[in-house]
């Protein structure tokens, strides 16, 4: 059969998964294990924060993590201003040993929305660092742009406010910002259910990043499968060009021949 | 004896202690970074750097996020 | 890893794929069977047409359909009363020697809605000769009701009118008929792009039926591909248990550990 | 100032006012009464009921409803089958000696939507006996012209489920409806607030009927007054000719003449 | 009757009003004038422009604008950056001797979406100036708050695109927006039909502001009255507490003593 | 006597009431219609129409509805 | 001769000839159904069932449909 | 003569000339707000404002917008 994948490539790396996956929130690190293996993703997102120095968990996240099989993308989760969001993308870096973040400048603990003139400044800064910059932002379409022109890697316009399971509420910026994007739109943050993946890689993005959507389902294991799945849906069918939407009807049987015609 | 502020908190250390040497100490075993007055003080040169009365360190290691 | 499918049971059948899918519109036969290879179906619609008897056609479409690996589901479409619909189903299980139909009474040839009424005499005729009848309708929670009462193995609710494009036009109808049907509801008509079955299997349909969203898709064998990816992603995501939607914001993260917090 | 008024005609009456209001659910008559009045409602609908013989009420819904100002349209709400809702039609006749009824079959007491095949029915009947039928029927753009065909002075399709609030669900049929009807389409049930009646209208709808949306909002009179702006103004910008949509952008300020242009 | 009007105040100006009709596009200034007229506002939005000095066109629009009527607003349409909007802005002052403005910073030419920093920068520096600053601001909740933290008197979240005719295209931006502002907020562009408007002043909204709407309908003026009654519903609509939202059904009429029963 | 069902209640009534009669043994004040056996007896024949053992009768009147 | 409707068309037929012959005589290789007189003739009856003047006939086979 | 730019145009002028009498000389009569230099000239001191050469002038009036 036909084949019809298509790696996104993103700064040094390449991917054949374009669902990339959040560590947040799952219950045990073993729930967590099976749900990115069964989403299929091939890059996981992790946050940094300071070690417990003296209150030591006894396991590390890293230890569940298998790096020969995923990509470790560090973001700046939990920063509300540039300052903290560049120290904890370079600590990221550091960690990791790994060139890359994905950066969140947020505005307040209570919508954690974008800041987006933080958001603009860290990336700047960080891209000036070397680093290859995944920048999550709103769907506003200047700052989309905006944050394209002072280089970062991909632009990651919100779906919906994070967490709020909504989908793509405005799916009219969502397409401005692909028209006229240069580099890769990974939907990021929103995601509620497998449809909501389906329809912004319809729209046309080139990937998208959810963690909330599988890690609080009921079953996140389950719908990890979903989101594969979702996601093979909607990238197939934004490529294999849609039927047109209409008041009604065309048969798709021909009326010629009946009995009784 | 040396004042430093280590992940928000004020710590009394010796004179002339390195970072590799606060990271044995603290007996950290997990993969972690280190930043010193907002820089980042990179794995190589954690014998080399000698932390000094003031001095603002953060640790930090992975967690889960999305 | 864990095993979640569920055959679905219509009658004596039973079947692991819950896409049904059409076989009109194709540009050739070669086209249609990549179509349905690629689109995992177990079931395939035909319909039942006079021989054209001194013109004919080189080709069948019987010879192009693998009937050990598909379970044929004649239709009455293009019938626009009961009398035509209830032949055309007799002669469809004559021909195929298989006791089941896709039940179509249409109202009239510009808008291929459904006549309700000659819905209902023509299902509660057939169940009378003993047929297994999956029956299309419009998505009326009351009409769906009726039908189930006077015997469908499956009652088939539009999303939308035949070839329209246009994905569940109405959710609630959808979820109205769900709540209240003993019998599988199978979402059939209107499917425009892979979301749309995602959302229709999300809302709890028990299957889909689509022809034109494939046949007429610029990409049919693509676009095959995507929808057997949007009934996996929407069966399990129905059965995983979504998140709520709420106006914004959980974080993913936990905000404890942060620098300079 | 032009006068854009055209007087809605229905069987032998003409009505300025396209706004029809029903008289249930409020707290108290004199609520009634003064919501009515703001509604600016020439018809007001109103039900049939067997008379308590030995615990009466102290009053009569009719002593607070002025036939000088108001039309009176009895319905057959309660009704579960066309015998019943032409019996109760005929009372209404007889009660209120005029010839017209808001015709409800209903399926069931739960959904309280209309059963299609007694509404047919008894259309069909009360017609014969020579009233002037407004039948109120689901979405469905087949049985809307059934009920035409069968003699309907108007059809009155649902936006949604009765008392739902949900408003018009399903713009589509409705749009189709209007398309092929001769006979006015009036918008009945399901209407949550007054942008709903604004929707209905700006759709086509020759009126709207409601009665839930004023009767239990927390202020009725105020929603009242709502109501008959959005009504005036639906019907307005229906026949104003709105601007198209667009993805973006078309400047309402000329880009000539700009200071360091 | 109760009279529910309630003034809007911005800064030193007190409005009954709360649509704000701009004067652009219209074929004629009669038609214009009608138009204004015709949709009862008491703000009137305006653009400042090069007087073309060897050019001249025979009449300026000032004369057909009665400013004991209308309280004259000018904006900067057509600005890229922050000091053309500012130098806009305080030439708009001299010329009109009005200490308020409609801030606009535009992002590009072919969208019209707003440019947030170039916003953020004019707002807070013609605040300084004294000026009563009503600023025009994509629907992102963090930059409306910025907006409102440097003095904006009033922030304008755009429904949809500039003359897209789209209405409210994210009500949930819009509720946190609601939710969190201590200012006005006035819904502005975007604005397509009558219900555009009632649904924006549902939501919450203390006013509307458009343009496009009205001027390029296919009878302004008619609009226009349609615009003024959408507003008066979407307002009483608000404060008059509509009836929630359900699956189905609540009887409107009692089940008790129908016949039959 | 003679036994009715008046509005869905078995009644007992002497015999020979006509239905003006009925309506004014029950003190219905509020405009009302009335339907025998499924049939509406209109107003003019309230007077002339006599109610039998087993007639099954309806009084109604108009209540609030939407 | 007799005279039949087939598949909507007049046609002339020899008398005596059953439906197996019918379907020869036109050489339809592809699965079939018919039905006369708007009843369908199972397959095991084609050859029994002699076609009668006046009799109405369909040929049906199957065709791509949704 | 001097040379300025007059609303984006270059433009002869003989010297000395202030704003009032520019706008006279221009025969504008309608409403109007004059800029110099990127900063407002008030309508008071239109006569007391002389024109040099390099100067850059808007002169702008109120249009149709939204």
């Amino acid at each position: 059969m036909a084949n019809f994948s298509e790696p996104l490539k993103l700064g040094p790396y390449e991917f054949n998964s374009r669902l990339f996956v959040g560590t947040g929130k799952y219950e045990t690190f073993e729930l967590m294990q099976e749900a990115l293996e069964a989403s299929g993703c091939e890059v996981v997102t992790v946050a940094v924060r300071r070690e417990r120095l003296y209150d030591k968990q006894e396991r590390n996240i890293l230890d569940f993590l298998d790096r020969s099989k995923y990509t470790l993308l560090p973001n700046t989760a939990g920063c509300f201003n540039a300052e903290d969001a560049i120290r904890t993308a370079l600590l990221g870096r550091e960690l990791l040993d790994i060139e890359w973040v994905k950066l969140e400048v947020l505005a307040d603990t209570k919508t954690l929305l974008p800041d987006p003139l933080g958001t603009l400044e860290a990336t700047e800064k960080l891209v000036k660092e070397g680093m290859t910059v995944l920048v999550y932002t709103n769907d506003d379409p200047v700052m989309a742009k905006r944050l394209e022109e002072v280089g970062a890697t991909s632009v990651m316009p919100a779906a919906a406010p994070i967490g709020s399971g909504q989908g793509v509420l405005n799916a009219n910026n969502i397409k401005i910002i692909l028209e006229r994007a240069n580099v890769p739109i990974i939907v990021d943050a929103g995601v509620g259910t497998a449809s909501d993946v389906t329809v912004a890689m319809e729209l046309g993005a080139e990937g998208v990043l959810l963690n909330t959507g599988i890690a609080s389902a009921k079953d996140p294991v389950r719908m990890a499968v979903a989101m594969k799945h979702a996601m093979e849906a909607g990238r197939l069918a934004a490529k294999a060009g849609r039927i047109p939407r209409k008041l009604y009807a065309t048969a798709s049987t021909t009326m010629e021949g009946r009995i009784n015609a | 004896m040396i004042n430093i502020m280590l992940n928000g908190e004020p710590q009394e250390l010796s004179e002339g202690i390195d970072v590799s040497k606060l990271l044995q100490d603290l007996k950290i075993t997990v993969p972690c970074a280190v930043e010193m007055n907002k820089k980042v003080v990179p794995k190589a040169l954690h014998s080399a750097t000698i932390i000094s009365d003031g001095d603002v360190i953060e640790i930090v290691t992975i967690v889960g996020g999305g």
